[in-house]
């Protein structure tokens, strides 16, 4: 059937481009300096690398599979999406800053490099110590 | 393949658990529990127990995080510092696990291979219910199967387990306290939560989506005997959606949704129905919970009505024991004055020393 | 086609192996929460693929549970890391005399 | 042999990783999670023991006129069938767990073992000091 290899053609392209762009993400989220840069190499790997693998698996399926795999796809977009936005929201809310200057991030030796995001002048210690994330 | 994932998601897994261990933060060692029940979640998946992936992924993931976190809102977020031992390793209890460790490999030197399928697990009933259980019962999901008809009975102990813990937990954090609305006469009948204005994304998207979950629970409760699911995953998803209208709008919202008074009752109703229908094929003249004797002219439809009655029967049990488990810990949160409330346990006269 | 769908295992294990190390490490809680997330998408994932590698592959209820529970896990954790509290109207400066 | 035994070893690392993490740990919250993570390693045990090489979930794979396909392996439902109620169970178990940590707290202010331990036995002594000094009292009264 060459329709049904065409099929699995595309469908074995998207799953590879979905793969591709959820270890590009999972390294941003590794690799990438503050958070909200980080932010959006999770987004990457939840809108790209999702909709990658699930439109590839898609094609390579029966069509009540396919339509399952769209629904996941689209919960996964709007759930993710959404708590993705409070997340930052959040985040922003206490004070949590893009301080990303090079010479604040090159010339103080911090023992991880990826420390000085909250903001000092803000101290979050007044609502509890679960906040200032970790000590050491 | 198959087994290089199986022990990709093993290593996953340890790693997560010692990660716990040493994470001295507790909100943050909450979180990472979530991550590990759904790597745990995963693993189940890989080792073709979807049944129980679906039910991991519906409670680890969701239910019992929001637990954790409701009980470290009450508690300490921290670990304290232990003065004994100042962070440092327990020797004595590394010992101790060491040697229980050893035991155990010791223990599994003789037992059967990974995967074999001549093991003697797989003997007996197990053989019975793969062989004959689509004849005899009728429904392609041996799980379901085994779970609602062949060992009705083990369920229903199950089921009381959860009715007793539920039980239990209201008893020990909400024992004659108002409900959550009661407590604020005065709100408004509009919510006028503060967060509510603060995440309008959030709160658009899960209303959006409540109505879909809801459905989804149903069709997990009314699919069990086709796929992975039935009355433990549906009653777990369907707290877990009405959890998340809480968390988004509040408890008080929620009460107002499904009463706690209802939800209380619903609890034992899920039981009895459990338990009527062993007393309705008792009744008929069969055994407790021999479900052909329903339909004696043509069992197998007996089967699918029993098994119908006592998973709609687990479902509500297990969604209402979640749903009362949530609010009497919201309560708590709610109301932390009600904290002082007299102690059942013997009075402690040196409470005011530890304040 | 199998090598397709293994391959794509070994990249979504990796990124939650990635996802995992960003949870470990931190540094802030927030950075926790988005590890938390992405972890909850990648089993997502994973699930599915999975149900095709190893040829059962109509049992996508299951991923859709994953991500409907990992929305749920998120948004507690999102409730608490803000507030303190799974609850409405507690440590809330300017609006706690609205509930009291 | 051995070699394919590597399935109960990571089942034994992983349930004395929870052990190891209920005993040494002094905070309750902490407890229960090794508790969970102990509770998650025998549910693997179970779970693994059940896996057939080869087999696929144990759900019947049915031809279009509704009789089955012959000849597919399906792994073990009778582990899982117990598990899955043991998850739930757990749960509710463990709700009722961290309940009676949310007590402990508002009893004793603290969820630390040692500090619990230490309170009742100072209780223990101020108990012991007061009965012996009632008759004292008495007789000067």
């Amino acid at each position: 059937m060459t329709l049904e290899l065409v099929l699995q053609c595309i469908g074995a392209v998207f799953l590879l481009g979905g793969s591709f762009f959820c270890i590009v993400g999972g390294i941003g989220l590794v690799r990438l300096p503050t958070f909200y840069t980080r932010c959006h190499a999770a987004g990457v790997t939840d809108s790209a690398g999702a909709a990658g693998v699930l439109v590839g698996l898609a094609f390579v399926s029966t069509p009540l599979v396919a339509f399952k795999l769209v629904t996941v796809l689209a919960f996964v977009w709007l759930t993710s999406v959404a708590s993705t936005h409070a997340l930052v929201k959040a985040a922003h809310a206490r004070g949590v800053r893009v301080m990303n200057t090079p010479r604040l991030d090159w010339t103080i030796p911090p023992p991880a490099p990826d420390d000085g995001e909250v903001d000092p002048s803000t101290p979050p210690s007044d609502l509890g110590p679960h906040l200032s994330g970790e000590e050491a | 393949m198959e087994e290089a994932i199986t022990i990709a998601l093993f290593a996953l897994l340890l790693v997560m658990a010692m990660v716990i261990g040493r994470e001295r933060n507790l909100f943050s060692a909450a979180m990472l529990t979530g991550i590990f029940s759904l790597i745990s979640a995963g693993l189940f998946t890989a080792l073709d127990a979807v049944d129980v992936a679906f039910t991991e992924a519906a409670v680890g993931a969701g239910i019992s995080t929001v637990l954790i976190l409701a009980t470290l809102a009450l508690t300490d977020h921290h670990e304290a510092h232990d003065r004994l031992h100042p962070s440092k390793v327990n020797w004595k209890a590394v010992g101790v696990v060491t040697l229980t460790g050893v035991a155990l490999l010791y223990g599994t030197v003789d037992m059967p291979a990974f995967g074999v399928a001549d093991a003697p697990i797989h003997e007996g009933v197990a053989k019975h219910y793969i062989d004959h259980s689509f004849e005899e019962i009728g429904i392609p999901n041996v799980v379901t199967a085994v779970l609602a008809s062949y060992r009705g009975y083990d369920t229903f102990g199950e089921l009381g387990v959860i009715f007793v813990a539920g039980l239990g937990v209201a008893l020990l954090l909400g024992a004659g306290a108002p409900s959550i609305t009661s407590e604020h006469p005065h709100l408004p009948q509009k919510s006028r939560a503060p967060y509510v204005r603060e995440m309008p994304v959030v709160r658009v998207v899960t209303k959006a989506l409540l109505p879909f979950i809801l459905l989804f629970a149903l069709y997990v409760q009314a699919h069990g005997d086709f796929g992975p699911g039935g009355g433990f995953q549906a009653g777990v998803i369907f707290a877990a959606g009405l959890v998340l209208y809480g968390l988004v709008w509040g408890p008080t919202a929620l009460e107002r949704f499904a009463r706690h008074r209802i939800v209380e009752r619903a609890t034992a109703i899920g039981l009895l129905l459990y338990g009527g229908v062993g007393v309705a094929t008792m009744a008929v003249g069969g055994n407790f919970l021999e479900y052909g004797v329903l339909t004696p002219e043509h069992p197998q439809h007996g089967q699918h009505y029993g098994i119908f009655l006592v998973e709609l029967g687990v479902g509500i049990t297990v969604s209402a024991v979640m749903l009362v488990i949530y609010y009497v810990f919201a309560a708590r949160n709610v109301s932390p004055t009600r904290s002082s409330a007299p102690v059942t346990l013997p009075p402690p006269p040196m409470s005011e020393d530890a304040s | 086609m199998s090598y397709v769908y293994a391959a794509a295992a070994s990249a979504i294990l990796i990124t939650m192996l990635l996802a995992m190390g960003r949870a470990i490490v931190g540094p802030t809680t927030y950075d926790r929460i988005l590890a938390l997330n992405a972890f909850g998408t990648k089993t997502v994932l994973l699930i599915a693929v999975m149900g095709y590698l190893f040829g059962r592959p109509e049992w996508l209820d299951l991923a859709l549970v994953y991500g409907l529970c990992n929305f749920v896990g998120t948004l507690a954790v999102l409730r608490f890391s803000k507030y303190g509290s799974l609850a409405n109207d507690v440590t809330l400066p300017p609006d706690a005399e609205d509930h009291a | 042999m051995i070699a394919n035994l590597w399935h109960y070893g990571l089942v034994v690392v992983l349930m004395m990783t929870g052990l190891y993490i209920v005993i040494a740990k002094r905070n309750y919250v902490k407890k229960m999670m090794g508790l969970a993570i102990f509770q998650t390693s025998v549910i693997m045990l179970y779970v693994t023991m059940g896996k057939v090489t080869g087999g696929t979930p144990p759900i019947f794979v049915q031809n279009d006129d509704g009789t089955l396909t012959e000849g597919i392996v399906y792994s073990n439902p009778l582990p899982m069938v117990l598990m899955l109620t043991a998850i739930v169970v757990g749960v509710a178990t463990m709700a009722v767990g961290l309940a009676l940590v949310v007590r402990i707290k508002e009893a004793y202010g603290t969820v630390e073992d040692d500090l619990v331990t230490e309170l009742n036995r100072e209780d223990e002594a101020r108990r012991h000091l007061s009965a012996a000094a009632q008759p004292i009292k008495e007789s000067k009264s």
